[in-house]
């Protein structure tokens, strides 16, 4: 810390590199929208779907859940759950008989008394989510 | 105290400490419903204490954030604040709202919640952090926007130092960034793709910004080194920062569909992001063995230099443990994450919100530079108590998430993630235990405004013998 | 600008060793971490192609050889320019300063000129840093140099702009020291990369 | 004019020309294709003398002492070090 290091210097590498490094993020956000579409699975976006994303929202599942790694650690990833649970029937079949009044001394999932149709729009994201190429993550069916 | 507008910074101080411990009672919920899995269920299900937990925490770092902004800007721009009742009156828009939304949270069933507050006109809830209602997050943006207005004017007007502009350029940057909460596209990978444009950009960007002006001012004030130095030195600290942050964005960017040469520019630049807080803990220990005096607040300067320590450990250590790709091919999702979490928002963050607290609240309680000895002396063991409880909380947390890998994603024979997590449900126990000792911690902080606080002050300072 | 000990060995031609490297510390210390970043990309891509050797050398074959040898001399003689530019204005010869930092300049453009084409002609191909494992190493290496190569253009004009207007002379021109560093690290840089990415297999 | 230009070749000029060469010499190296263990080390050397070269001769760590004097060739022989490892490794995976 001598007086070799300057304020105006320290100053110009501050503002100089911040920006350098926003572009080349930019850059590189650029790019990766261009790849995007190769991996996202965005052709099996559905109206379907999009339901099923919005009650994935409103009902909070990331407050136990993660999805594709992130979320809360409470209660297993569904990233995989459609493959994991074996496909749709395997998922409306869990989230339909949730206990009320969930189980004793045990983590459960509430009741949240989907209709057929929700249940179904869940299942759809969660098979649309399942088709994401998430480069070979998680490393196994357990999440 | 040299400007009378600064003084608003004790109401937003008093609401910070309140919601903090708010965030602390949630947490012990929370750690509890981990190994006791129907607590409080179906009143109080995980998701709504975590998002509690979360939002409070979110909230009290952000009145801490506005408190020293609308402390130590006066001081530094050698004016008064350019108006003192907006200040005021955002104050009690941004409590009442967030009060209102935790309420909501607690009252209402969240998908009721969404329903009330017309989430399908703009659908921005249910994303983790992000769950306030639409209409709070515009809530936010107001206060924010009233707020730089505020602030903005007042450094623009004054004089123009560099604690100040850092920590308007972090602050504006806050309020941009948070924009992005607003896009919430159906395609799921864009939808976290721009997430954690708010989310990461936030902590390890501007926020450390932030973090880096309001401990650059604790500095100079009660070390009394040469502000030019420690300018210079906050500047390294933040172009180091920003250098490394931003393209370190992409170590979120692994395994959430997004294209794979992100797991190499992920990993080469937040593989240096811990550079800059171990620049900040020399920084801050050189800054202090400099002293040309012996402040009389020595608990401020306690608060200082365990902020740089356990950002340093906390962000930058166990961030670094599982940054790497291949490391975190393992441990993305799982308690690693937690722990890290825990130790770097409350090293970096908690912990310079109640510096700047500790300094700056004596002073607009009518102390002249410091509590009195006998409150010193109890806020020091509440520093004490707090932070290494953190510390174990975090090991706990680290051991559980080292177990849960090994079980679940290393093995030859991965078991389920509920088997998982009552194998390693100990570990668990011994977080909540150690979570009550972090409480009786945050019991003796708060205590500590009241004990000892007609006792005279702690005598004023004497010049430093210079060491070094 | 700081006087002291510092300008005093650095202003004579022949400097006595002194403690610090010749510029502001806070560009060697910025010049460390890019250094580290660049060393953390290299010994990456060396790994990488042991498990893709046959794929690395494929691809390797498709690079333009000869436009990266132009690059080189490019880059060399820009930073020879640029010692000849600090030589000349701890000399206190301010013009002939100006004049070779203008040099240096036009050919760091050169490089920019003669790499954009590069990067045209594989972008025609439909190459992209998703293309392929070695794409993606030299894309993101290049890449990442050439904006580096971008901001050291920058930085001479800059200089070669306030040398013009006499911001500097013998005693005072650390600035100049310091965008020529960072100019030579971006040099040195390329004297690694050129090799590792284009002729070693 | 100063001393420099009187004598027969400033340094940095001779620095530039060996550079200059050493250039050719690894362009070459790769125009005829040449492969095995020995040209690619040969060539790695090459690069770190060159490094070398650029951090003494025209960055002026020549006139440093201390850390600053072994910041560059610390730097070079370690990256020389770990990819020539690679390298040499990757020789026997064909």
């Amino acid at each position: 810390m001598s007086e070799a290091f300057t304020k105006a210097m320290a100053r110009n590498i501050f503002y100089g590199g911040s920006l350098f490094f926003l572009l080349l993020f930019l850059a590189l956000t650029f790019d990766t929208e261009g790849a995007l579409p190769d991996r996202d699975n965005r052709q099996a976006i559905t109206e379907k779907v999009a339901m099923g994303k919005r009650l994935w929202e409103v009902n909070n599942c990331i407050g136990c859940h993660t999805l594709l790694g992130e979320g809360a650690y409470f209660a297993p990833e569904l990233g995989n759950a459609y493959k994991r649970l074996g496909g749709k029937a395997g998922i409306i079949g869990f989230i339909k008989s949730r206990p009320k009044d969930g189980i004793p001394g045990r983590r459960s999932m509430p009741q949240f008394n989907f209709t057929d149709e929700e249940l179904d729009a869940i299942a759809e994201f969660l098979k649309y989510t399942s088709e994401i190429n998430t480069a070979n993550w998680p490393p196994n069916i357990q999440g | 105290m040299q400007y009378q507008s600064q003084a608003v910074a004790k109401l937003y101080f008093t609401a910070a400490i309140g919601l903090f411990a708010g965030q602390i009672l949630f947490g012990l919920i929370l750690g509890l419903q981990y190994v006791v899995g129907d607590f409080l269920f179906p009143a109080i299900p995980f998701n709504v204490a975590r998002m509690v937990h979360t939002n409070l925490l979110i909230v009290w770092i952000l009145f801490g954030f506005m408190g020293a902004a609308y402390y130590l800007v006066p001081e530094e721009a050698e004016r008064e604040l350019h108006s003192p009742g907006l200040a005021v009156l955002m104050f009690w828009v941004f409590l009442v709202a967030g009060a209102l939304t935790i309420l909501g949270y607690l009252l209402v069933p969240y998908s009721g919640l969404a329903q009330m507050t017309g989430n399908d006109l703009l659908p921005t809830m249910g994303r983790e952090f992000l769950e306030q209602p639409t209409i709070t997050k515009i809530g936010i943006v107001i206060v924010a926007l009233a707020f730089l207005y505020n602030i903005g004017m007042t450094i623009l007007s004054g004089r123009k130092t560099v604690v100040n502009l850092v920590l308007l350029i972090g602050l504006t940057g806050l309020a941009v960034l948070f924009l992005f909460a607003f896009y919430n596209p159906d395609n799921l990978v864009k939808d976290k793709f721009y997430w954690w444009w708010v989310v990461h950009l936030w902590v390890e960007g501007v926020w450390e910004l932030i973090l880096g002006s309001i401990l650059a001012f604790v500095l100079i004030k009660t070390t009394g080194v040469d502000r030019e130095v420690i300018e210079k030195w906050l500047y390294v600290i933040i172009a180091m920062t920003l250098i490394t942050g931003i393209i370190g964005t992409g170590h979120h960017y692994y395994w959430i569909g997004t294209p794979e040469y992100w797991q190499w520019w992920g990993s080469v630049f937040s593989a240096l992001e811990p550079i800059p807080f171990f620049m900040m803990t020399v920084f801050a220990f050189n800054m202090v063995n400099r002293r040309r005096r012996n402040h009389p607040n020595k608990a401020a300067v306690l608060w200082a230099l365990g902020t740089a320590v356990m950002a340093f450990l906390g962000a930058g250590v166990w961030g670094f443990l599982h940054t790497l790709a291949p490391v975190n091919y393992y441990t993305h999702g799982s308690q690693i994450t937690a722990a890290h979490g825990h130790m770097a928002f409350y090293g970096a963050y908690a912990m310079i919100v109640l510096t700047i607290i500790s300094y700056a609240m004596p002073m607009m309680r009518g102390r002249k530079a410091a509590n009195s000895n006998r409150s010193q002396v109890l806020e020091m063991w509440s520093f004490w108590l707090m932070t290494v409880s953190m510390v174990f909380i975090t090991l706990f947390l680290t051991g559980a998430g080292i177990l849960q890998v090994y079980l679940q994603r290393y093995s030859d024979n991965p078991l389920p993630f509920m088997v998982v997590q009552e194998k390693i449900a100990l570990f668990y126990w011994l977080r909540e235990v150690t979570g009550l000792v972090f409480l009786i911690g945050l019991v003796l902080y708060i205590a500590s405004f009241f004990v000892g606080s007609k006792d005279p002050e702690v005598a004023v300072e004497q010049a430093a013998s210079p060491t070094a | 600008m700081l006087v002291g000990e510092r300008s005093m060995t650095r202003g004579s031609n022949l400097p006595d060793t002194t403690r610090y490297p010749p510029g502001d510390l806070a560009v060697w210390i910025f010049i460390l971490a890019e250094l580290a970043v660049f060393a953390i990309f290299f010994v990456a891509y060396a790994f990488t192609r042991m498990q893709h050797v046959v794929l690395f050398d494929q691809y390797q074959a498709t690079l333009d050889r000869n436009a990266a040898l132009l690059n080189t001399l490019a880059l060399i003689t820009a930073s020879y320019f640029v010692v000849r530019a600090v030589a000349a204005i701890r000399e206190g010869r301010v013009e002939g300063c100006r004049r070779w930092l203008w040099a240096a300049t036009g050919m760091g453009l050169l490089f920019l000129l003669i790499k954009s084409t590069e990067y045209a002609h594989h972008l025609g191909e439909g190459v992209r840093l998703s293309s392929n494992t070695f794409y993606m190493f030299y894309l993101s290496l290049t890449f990442f140099h050439f904006m580096h190569v971008i901001l050291g253009v920058i930085v001479l004009l800059v200089l070669a702009a306030r040398v013009g207007r006499g911001c500097y002379d013998a005693r005072d021109h650390a600035d100049v020291e310091s965008g020529a560093s960072y100019w030579h690290m971006v040099d040195l840089v390329w004297l690694i990369l050129f090799p590792l990415v284009y002729v070693m297999h | 004019m100063t001393a420099d230009t009187q004598r027969w070749i400033r340094p940095c000029t001779l620095v530039y020309l060996v550079l200059v060469g050493l250039t050719l010499v690894t362009w070459v190296a790769g125009r005829l294709g040449l492969q095995g263990m020995g040209v690619t080390f040969f060539v790695l050397g090459l690069a770190l003398l060159k490094g070398q070269l650029i951090g003494d001769g025209f960055m002026g760590l020549r006139h440093v002492r201390g850390f600053w004097r072994w910041a560059i060739l610390t730097w070079l022989v370690g990256v020389g070090a770990l990819v020539g490892v690679a390298f040499f490794l990757s020789s026997g995976l064909h």
